[in-house]
């Protein structure tokens, strides 16, 4: 047999899906009245991947506004510029824009007041939302 | 009557850009130029000058997305050099574990996008599926599937917890028992045999001259592997051998269906180191300076210069570091990926070839411009060009020619 | 001719244009179309020319040998059109966010564009999915008011 | 190893020897060779190299520091390399002052040098004599002249553009 992949093309077609089906199966005719659908909660979408540990998974920066003292050690060690210090409040303001989702501000920071979030599905067609500047 | 063809800046092989300027008579290439300037972004300059050295640790590891525990690799051996800072021994065996997955990852994806170069897209999903299981494992040790931010100066920053091994142990199980047929895929499909052998051939005198690194050369026949001649991290326990093909064929040719053939044995020994590293791993701390204002101030003060070799999956990664004390970033800072001396070996393979040979002989380098860490440009669209698509098409009708016979 | 738009209006196709990035991005945008995540599916599919896509997925900070094309590659695409920024460092610079080298970020070469960020370093497959879905949605209101319309209203679905 | 060191000490060319411990359970000691020359001894200590090497000398990559009255360039080879345990490296370094920067090429000796030495010339502004190509390598073709990256002078670019500014 000189062609050897062939054997398993068609042991392909037969074995079980291998697909993550995220967000749909199939494209829908209208994606606005699909979304719409789903924010009424008449369609439920798959879910994405897992996420396989949730302590190390580094995803959106959490913030303890309370813990922080405004020591500027994250920013110090920030290498893509992302967190801002508001020096009259001693408080520090993170853009997910500029992140590069490191966590060595998670890791500098002396009291513990940042963290690394699960949330990872933050595409957006405006790069200053609220959602994206986190105080 | 002789044609000038350029081949790129967006897409020549990979998807990154590069500009392959072709000198063709008939089908044969006569000659090759080569301009790669398209992709610069000043790395060096950034490290030297606006960045402190926590901060370029991840600059390094953006050189290059794929091989990217290899420049923060290279980079804390010549920092450590320099400082004379102790690693754990935890930490030494972390790092290995870390670079031979990343050696996994990057083989397999190189093997899918060869076969997508001559074709062969089924074999392109095949493997890329096979990858996923070691995508799996690195998003589940380091957080994100591609990016791992797990260097640091002086050890690592994230231990493998334990009710992480015996998930990484059935992925190399499952490696283990995938590869026989991998193996068959690729290097016993006549479709695959016919447009690697005898194609894009470096000879191992010219591999020699023209300082070719890492898979490129050992096809050629070198010995050579910093893993093995100058050992690192812990690889010194492992006793690691240069792969050359005649292990596997009894010959060497250097053409591109060796290239295939260290790469897929590559990952048979990556999937032995990890076991036995997983085996023998040490208890203790995973870093000698876990105080990161400590460290800055450490780094701030140190004085000396040190110089970084890894074997990285696509060949040999060296970084040149000088700290001045006083001097926050680096007093000078040189990095060296392997596709900026692999790329000089096209010129010698890439000449007498048909252009259709010339998607899987350039990815047959496993090219990674990017890594190069210069810059791109777009083909001229008024002069006589190719775009990706055709030469993927000429590409096709090659492989389609060979197997009705013709 | 009102089956063929209607056939056209489904399908997406992207061409990937790198301007200079790590190739992280890149990976995991080919990891998208390949089977674990396979939006082929959805009829999306890399094409190998601006001129049939609808989608520039881009990635890379900008660099100055790359501004003219990226404008040649914006202008070669039909409109309506829009570009889907993948990475940190095509948003703001990321890593890359000061060298003499760059010309970026890309919504200040091309000032008049249609943009989908994706922030990530790179970001999941699934979070490029999501990116596409929200261009698509953009398209499919800038089509809605213009050409497709009579089409739409002849529909039954 | 033993012969290049007999046959630099023969020359008269000063050189020293650094160590390194690496490895965990099993020591090994990296060695760097670190050769100080004078630019009219760069092409005659390398035909060395490659005389006393078995192999050809691996030639890795040429770096570069600015020490602001003179700059350091480093050719950094590799010798000895396909035996386990017994590469090392090899440090040729050339000092010069800046208002001579000038430097032989050896791309007819070793023609892999050929990418580093176009960088150099780019980046640093040293002139490399007989380059047999002496284009752009990394750097647009249209980057200003008299402009070197890797200085530390008035010659290093100056307006960087800060995309962090401008984002908004």
């Amino acid at each position: 047999m000189r062609y050897t992949f062939i054997p398993e093309l068609f042991r392909q077609l037969f074995s079980k899906p291998f697909t993550n089906l995220f967000p749909l199966k199939y494209a829908p005719a209208s994606i606005k009245d699909t979304l719409d659908k789903i924010k009424k909660g008449e369609i439920e979408i798959n879910p994405p991947v897992e996420i396989p540990d949730k302590e190390i998974f580094r995803g959106k920066i959490q913030y303890d506004r309370e813990k922080c003292i405004g020591c500027g050690l994250c920013i110090k060690v920030c290498p893509a510029k992302a967190i801002e210090l508001k020096k009259e409040e001693k408080k520090i303001r993170i853009y997910v824009g500029r992140c590069i989702f490191c966590g060595q501000c998670v890791d500098a920071c002396p009291k513990g007041a940042l963290s690394q979030g699960e949330e990872f599905l933050l595409a957006d067609a405006d790069k200053l939302n609220k959602e994206w500047v986190i105080e | 009557m002789r044609y000038e063809i350029p081949i790129g800046p967006i897409h020549p092989a990979l998807k990154e850009p590069i500009l392959l300027q072709l000198s063709v008579e008939g089908e044969e290439i006569k000659e090759v130029d080569v301009i790669a300037s398209q992709n610069h972004r000043g790395i060096e300059w950034i490290g030297m000058n606006r960045n402190n050295p926590i901060q370029s640790l991840y600059i390094a590891e953006r050189v290059c997305g794929i091989c990217n525990i290899s420049h923060p690799s290279a980079l804390v051996l010549a920092v450590e050099e320099a400082m004379d800072l102790e690693v754990p021994e935890r930490a030494q065996y972390i790092r290995v574990i870390q670079c031979e997955l990343e050696r996994i990852h990057s083989h397999l994806l190189w093997a899918g996008v060869a076969a997508h170069e001559i074709g062969f897209d089924s074999l392109l999903h095949y493997t890329w599926k096979v990858r996923e299981k070691v995508m799996d494992i690195l998003e589940l040790v380091n957080g994100n599937r591609v990016t791992k931010a797990i260097m640091m100066y002086g050890g690592v920053r994230r231990d493998i917890k334990k009710e992480h091994i015996p998930k990484i142990r059935k992925m190399l199980q499952y490696y283990k028992e995938g590869f026989d047929k991998l193996a068959k895929f690729f290097l016993e499909d006549k479709t695959i045999e016919m447009r690697t052998r005898n194609v894009g051939i470096l000879t191992k005198e010219d591999a020699l001259k023209l300082a070719a690194v890492g898979p490129t050369t050992r096809a050629s026949g070198v010995k050579k592997d910093v893993r093995q001649d100058q050992a690192y991290f812990a690889y010194p326990d492992f006793d690691v051998k240069a792969i050359t093909p005649d292990m596997l064929t009894g010959k060497v040719v250097g053409d591109t269906y060796d290239r295939i053939v260290v790469r897929l044995l590559e990952v048979k020994q990556s999937v032995e180191i990890i076991e036995r590293a997983l085996d023998e791993m040490p208890g203790g701390e995973i870093t000698s300076q876990p105080k990161i204002a400590k460290l800055l101030v450490d780094l701030k003060r140190a004085d000396g210069e040190g110089i970084g070799r890894h074997e990285a999956p696509r060949g040999e990664v060296i970084h040149y570091v000088n700290l001045k004390s006083g001097f926050e970033p680096f007093y000078s800072w040189k990095i060296r990926a392997p596709t900026y001396n692999n790329i000089m070996s096209w010129i010698p393979m890439l000449k007498g070839c048909q252009i259709a040979d010339v998607p899987i002989v350039a990815a047959s380098i496993d090219p990674c411009i990017s890594c190069t860490n210069r810059a791109i440009r777009i083909a001229n669209g008024r002069k006589e060009m190719l775009s990706k698509e055709d030469l993927h098409r000429l590409s096709v009708e090659k492989t389609k020619k060979l197997m009705r016979g013709g | 001719m009102e089956l063929g738009m209607k056939c056209f209006k489904r399908a997406l196709w992207i061409y990937h244009m790198n301007t200079g990035s790590c190739n992280g991005c890149d990976i995991e945008i080919i990891a998208a179309l390949t089977p674990r995540y396979d939006v082929e599916r959805f009829g999306i599919r890399l094409v190998g020319t601006p001129r049939h896509a609808d989608v520039i997925a881009l990635t890379g900070p900008v660099t100055s040998d790359m501004v003219d094309k990226v404008k040649r590659v914006y202008e070669q695409t039909p409109d309506p059109k829009v570009v889907l920024v993948v990475g940190s460092c095509g948003i703001s610079g990321g890593v890359f966010h000061e060298s003499y080298h760059l010309e970026g970020p890309i919504d200040k070469i091309i000032p008049d564009g249609t943009f989908v960020y994706v922030p990530g370093c790179p970001p999941r497959p699934e979070a490029i999915i999501q990116g596409v879905i929200k261009a698509w949605e953009i398209l499919e209101e800038v089509r809605g008011n213009g050409r497709t319309t009579q089409k739409t209203e002849g529909e039954k679905d | 190893m033993e012969e290049l060191l007999k046959k630099l000490k023969e020359r008269k060319i000063d050189f020293e020897i650094k160590e390194k411990e690496e490895g965990v359970k099993r020591k090994i000691a990296r060695k760097t060779i670190l050769i100080k020359i004078p630019r009219e001894r760069l092409r005659e200590t390398v035909k060395l190299l490659i005389d006393s090497s078995e192999d050809f000398p691996h030639f890795s990559v040429c770096s570069f520091t600015d020490y602001g009255k003179h700059v350091e360039l480093n050719y950094h080879f590799t010798i000895d390399y396909g035996k386990p345990m017994e590469e090392e490296n090899v440090v040729l370094r050339v000092t010069l002052k800046k208002d001579d920067l000038k430097v032989p090429t050896l791309t007819d000796l070793i023609p892999g040098t050929i990418i580093s030495e176009r960088e150099i010339k780019e980046m640093t502004g040293i002139e490399i004599e007989n380059i047999p190509d002496g284009r752009h390598m990394f750097l647009t073709k249209d980057f200003p002249d008299g402009v070197y990256p890797w200085r530390r002078d008035e010659t290093s670019p100056k307006e960087t553009r800060k995309l962090y500014e401008v984002w908004k």
